[in-house]
């Protein structure tokens, strides 16, 4: 099992939402994180001195999946989440080495 | 200054004043139902207009709708820039207070308005299209309907028509002008798809509780003097959020088992809407029939025709402002009584004939068609200039950076 | 109309918008003290009350509080609907405002009442519960306190205790029903293991905020006309708000090191409430006095007496207003003065015998038994018929989700 | 009480309560504009001083600012604890409200004035600090200068110089000792590395539209009647509230291309401070003009003048009220006119001669040296007992913490 | 040494913490974060139409563990936030590289 | 490639931030979590009743380096964010699989 940790655009999160529910990727854990990399700041205003903002919002989505099934999952994020602009994101891949389902204590893919 | 009563004037300043307050707190209603990306576009809808229209309002907003009549439809200019409107009263307006504090009542009204509408259309039209919306529906349609209903000299008036506090004026005119506006700039994006989602739900109440406080200045502020009256209105005006807030929280409790506190804002606000037209002119008791009456109808509006229907009411400005305010004025027409208030020559159908329905049917007719048309023409004209609608990218990013290069909320995290 | 003042009557108008707009402040004030989860069913509470009390006040209050007399306890039915109460000014209650101006002032102590009880029983009683007991409290206690206190023939009136703008009628009585509901009810879930948690202490403040402003409304409106004695009213409120502001802060720097916000707001309203009984009849030094007294009696009531009697009274809404309020009472029977107000018949302690301060612990007495065993009664008749307490998996996930479907502010994240 | 006219006095009660809820209106204004952490602290240093300043009020303040005077320069200690101020009108200053009232509506901007300063010293500055700075400054600064502009036998005021309600007294002297204590307490560690962070705009914008409903009470409230000329005041004070606003966003709109939140909110208020001199003594046509005029002023000192001088004004109260009340008394001096208000005597440059001007030039200098030499001298006594700033570490923990152990949203994650 | 991720529902957070102070674990990172799984959304009424919820607030526990306290970690969970019905959450078991403690430079095990 | 988590003072960021971009270190995840340890709570005043919190607000740093960089970064963590008083947090390392960019589609190490 791999666990595929995507951080992409806030803008962006319904349509990979959607890309991953097309291809039955139905668990996934999302959260809102401050990125910081290439992408430079919005610009905000604040009382007429332009500011450029250090940490932009992106939107980090985490799902464990089997192992066969992570090229596909990668190959839906990045088609859902490209804009081909800086600040697309990236998609992160890790070991995982054991799930277990809570409510039935169903132990590696079939807790999944 | 002779004929100047200082209770009855303070009593009209106050009521301005609270007026005032009620465009922040529809900020704050309108603002936390949307989404927390569209917040501060939402509450900058308002507040712009805070600015614009009161400003258009002694130039020439005062004057076209409350100046020397031509045709029973518009004021002429003779008043433009408030000349000549000063410390001594109007007595066809108000006869026992300053004109010019009869002039600053009615600026507010001409502020909320425009300011509603903005409800329908949240969350996706442009900032400056707005702006500009707001000046021409002014001239176009606030002025002379206002003229028309409560000038010296307007035909509906003259006609025997009622409308206390703006039923028709303010509410079945923004109502209208908001469905027409929002069907001519087209659904949300993902609007069916994604949930909708109120972001802060306290800052709804939080507009509710506003504007129930403000509203007395509305309601009983539009007897334009101290007293009987003035407090008669108070209490048709309490009495009918009350019942609508009531009901409101029944039905959902019928049919969705649980009262929510948006429904409960909701509730307050119909309740308030509705009881605007009739609240000087119909007994205590019809208060509640009112307050009562207008919830179901409203969420009947909301909940079925709507979604029938599939037009995208952000804010549903029709289906509370627009639905409560037709049921208002023809409250009116059933329960005005002269043993309430003596201006009424023609009793509501329950206690005497139906000539004052009538008037009210042509009166909300007109109203209808001159919001509706007046706002699908200026829509029409817009676009001949700009898009008046953001751009996709721009809507998903939100309002409040595309249109504001802001965000509401910086150091809290979530997720819209 | 004959009699009629209009400043008088603006007065009491504006007044009564002040107090209305305490609930929502009252709203926020608790609803920002609940955990997240919570503050929809805690605002909630407030709101749907603000629906209920006015509805039944038109109805029945009014004429039960304020109606003829029967035996010095309750007024009759004679102005139900109030019929009868109108343009026409009750010279036995306020002489100079049209009957219903003075119906509706009072009518918003009504409402405010039984809202401040539910501050105890936050974040656990059922949504209907509480409005089933507000209904019946109603009647079976405010509306015969308020009688008794106010009513001409009220018999705590004839005997010639002061209570200025409801210390006994408002503060006391819910001082004490909540710390009877509260006990009754149970403690919260996890109560003494986890933090208590406010989740949102600007609304706190805004809160406080807004009572403040509104309880000018509330004290110097029971004045029930403009002049000096509304003016002495004004300024005794400001002045006790401060000076309890000010010795709660003090309090918190001697015993915490730090004054918190949260005292902050906690020593204005206890201060508000103090003087509420007395803020017409006492001179403006004693206002300091009574301000600066009440802070440290709440906040021992509240940091060690709770916390030995074990009961769980969650937004301390008898630490606050109970003790406050007996307070109040007490120092309106030490310091009031027919030089301050003509209607003191009675001096108080310090400048004469102690006659009037019989009065006041008569009257203390029997609020707090009509009040303490009132709900007793009530809430052991409703709890056989439903149980008035959530389950434990609904308080858990929140009062918001269980009672009303709904999230406060779903688009941020965060942990309760 | 003879002499007494009750819708008189009813307006200067409402507008009392008014000025009051601008504190909290200001500290929404204040709090939402700096980091979460520090929240609390910016909203408590407006809330204690509504504490303070009352009690110090009663206590002092009005018999050293509107006492027999002495020297032209300062009242009395006749009057101390309000002897001798009750329900019988001070003909000089209100010859048709109590004596008590007038008492009362000038303490309420004896409390916002010190609680405008706070907010240059915001994220940084102890709080046991700034209330020991308020107590101090109030007796040397505020009470003397409104003793010279206001009081019987002050000198400015006997020298002609015009200040309506406040511009000099309370914005521009709250505006220079704002940047005086500013500078001396130095910048906040990171300002400048850092991006500042309002971090809550909605709560700008309640504070916004708090004020401007509050305004009403502070500007025509300073009519000390009702009738025309309150009308007038308070039509000069929207007007130019709504004019600031437009030419705000206009600037962004034209530097950044996006008018933002924070700065209607903040034309708001400039628009609002620049009228407050000159309200009730200027045509409405020049309201315009002063409104629309003062946005770019306030601009151009915050996003230019700050930069250069490098000093860190948090949230920019030299720019707002300093710079926007100079040019408020400047344009009274330029507009004043005898045909608005007969108690102008000296017109306006644009109508006569210069001597108005002169005397409006001569009262602005005096109050610029007078706040500004006080605060500095005042700071460094202060200096001398204790370090008025927080640590680095306390001010990197925030001050919500350090200050008051609290935190204001425990709930809602995020990132200051 | 492991990472223990559990995703649980909101209101077992104080349980579990309590179950796994019972059994000496108390270094634990906290955070919410928005769940997809099997479990349909809560309703929600919006103005009389009742809408799903996508997404349901959960709470995610990650606490790094030595190996050995790995299985009594586990039980320790699935005992305190099991209620048996749709939804109650994931326990993700991943390895870990390395752990220092910031204050002393310890590394590994120690630095638990 | 590894990742490397930090949980340190909410007053640390920008030091850590700026400590981190001085050795070209600018991908980085931020976000807030509640963290338990062996620190004790700060204590809160709740109406005249102290109460020790549980949970302290912390922040959580992310970051995925080639392994080259790892010990460099650890060094910059631990100097920026250290003060030597109990609290001061960890730092985490972790395999990593893979990464890959979404707007380009590049994978591992050029990813980064
Ligand atoms: N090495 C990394 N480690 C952790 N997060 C990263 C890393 N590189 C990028 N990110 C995250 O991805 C987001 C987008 O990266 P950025 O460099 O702006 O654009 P792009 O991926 O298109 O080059 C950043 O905001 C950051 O949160
Ligand atoms: N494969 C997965 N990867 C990541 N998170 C998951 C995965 N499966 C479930 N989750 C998380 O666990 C939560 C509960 O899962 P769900 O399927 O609703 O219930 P259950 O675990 O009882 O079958 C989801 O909301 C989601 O956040
Ligand atoms: N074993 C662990 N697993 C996960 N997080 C931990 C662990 N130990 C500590 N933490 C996190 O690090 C933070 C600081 O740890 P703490 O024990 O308080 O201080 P110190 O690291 O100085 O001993 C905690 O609040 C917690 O979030």
């Amino acid at each position: 099992m791999k666990k595929i940790e995507a951080v992409v655009r806030p803008n962006r999160l319904e349509d990979v939402k959607e890309a991953l529910a097309a291809i039955n990727i139905n668990g996934i854990m999302i959260s809102q994180i401050m990125g910081c990399g290439r992408q430079k700041g919005w610009k905000e205003i604040y009382r007429g001195t332009i500011v450029e903002l250090n940490f932009l919002p992106k939107v980090r989505m985490e799902m464990v999946v089997s192992d066969k099934d992570v090229e596909k999952v990668i190959k839906a994020i990045i088609q859902s989440a490209k804009t081909g602009e800086i600040g697309d994101g990236k998609v992160f891949v890790y070991d995982v080495a054991d799930v277990i389902r809570i409510r039935t204590g169903e132990r590696g893919d079939p807790a999944l | 200054m002779p004929g100047i009563n200082s209770g009855d004037t303070t009593w009209v300043l106050v009521s301005s004043a609270l007026v005032l307050l009620m465009t922040p707190g529809l900020a704050f209603f309108y603002g936390g139902m949307v989404r927390r990306k569209n917040v501060l576009n939402t509450m900058m809808s308002s507040y712009g207009i805070m600015g614009l229209a009161s400003i258009m309002w002694v130039a020439i907003g005062f004057s076209m709708a409350f100046g020397p009549d031509f045709g029973g439809v518009i004021g002429g200019f003779n008043w433009a820039g408030l000349s000549g409107v000063g410390g001594a009263p109007n007595p066809g307006y108000a006869p026992t207070i300053p004109a010019l504090a009869f002039a600053i009542f009615q600026m507010m009204f001409a502020i909320i308005t425009p300011a509603l509408i903005t409800g329908a259309v949240a969350e996706r039209m442009k900032y400056s299209a707005q702006l500009i919306f707001t000046l021409v529906w002014s001239i176009v349609v606030y002025y002379p309907l206002a003229h028309m209903m409560w000038g010296t000299g307007g035909w509906l008036k003259n006609l025997g028509a009622l409308d206390f506090a703006g039923g028709n004026v303010v509410h079945v005119s923004a109502g209208v002008s908001a469905l027409v506006a929002c069907i001519l700039l087209g659904k949300r994006k993902h609007h069916g798809v994604s949930s909708p989602t109120p972001h802060n739900i306290p800052f709804v109440l939080l507009g509710a509780g506003l504007l129930w406080f403000g509203w007395f200045g509305f309601n009983a502020g539009s007897a334009l003097s101290s007293g009987a009256l003035a407090a008669h209105a108070f209490l048709t005006t309490n009495t009918s959020a009350a019942a609508a807030l009531l009901s409101w929280m029944l039905i959902e409790r019928i049919f969705n088992k649980k009262p929510t506190a948006l429904g409960a804002a909701t509730g307050i606000v119909v309740g308030l809407a509705a009881i605007t037209p009739a609240a000087g002119f119909v007994p205590i008791w019809a208060a509640i029939v009112i307050g009562f009456v207008v919830s179901p109808l409203s969420w009947f509006g909301i909940s079925f025709l709507k979604r029938k229907l599939g037009y995208d009411d952000a804010l549903d400005v029709f289906g509370c402002h627009g639905i409560g305010c037709i049921w208002g004025g023809i409250a009116t027409g059933l329960f005005a009584s002269s043993a309430v208030n003596p201006a009424v020559t023609n009793q509501g159908l329950i206690f005497g004939t139906g000539n004052l329905m009538v008037s009210q049917l042509i009166a909300i007719g007109i109203t209808i068609a001159l919001a509706g048309g007046g706002t699908f023409v200026i829509m029409k004209v817009i676009g001949l200039f700009t898009k008046p609608r953001v751009t996709l990218r721009e809507e998903s990013d939100g309002l409040d950076h595309s249109q504001h290069g802001e965000s509401a909320y910086p150091s809290f995290t979530g997720l819209d």
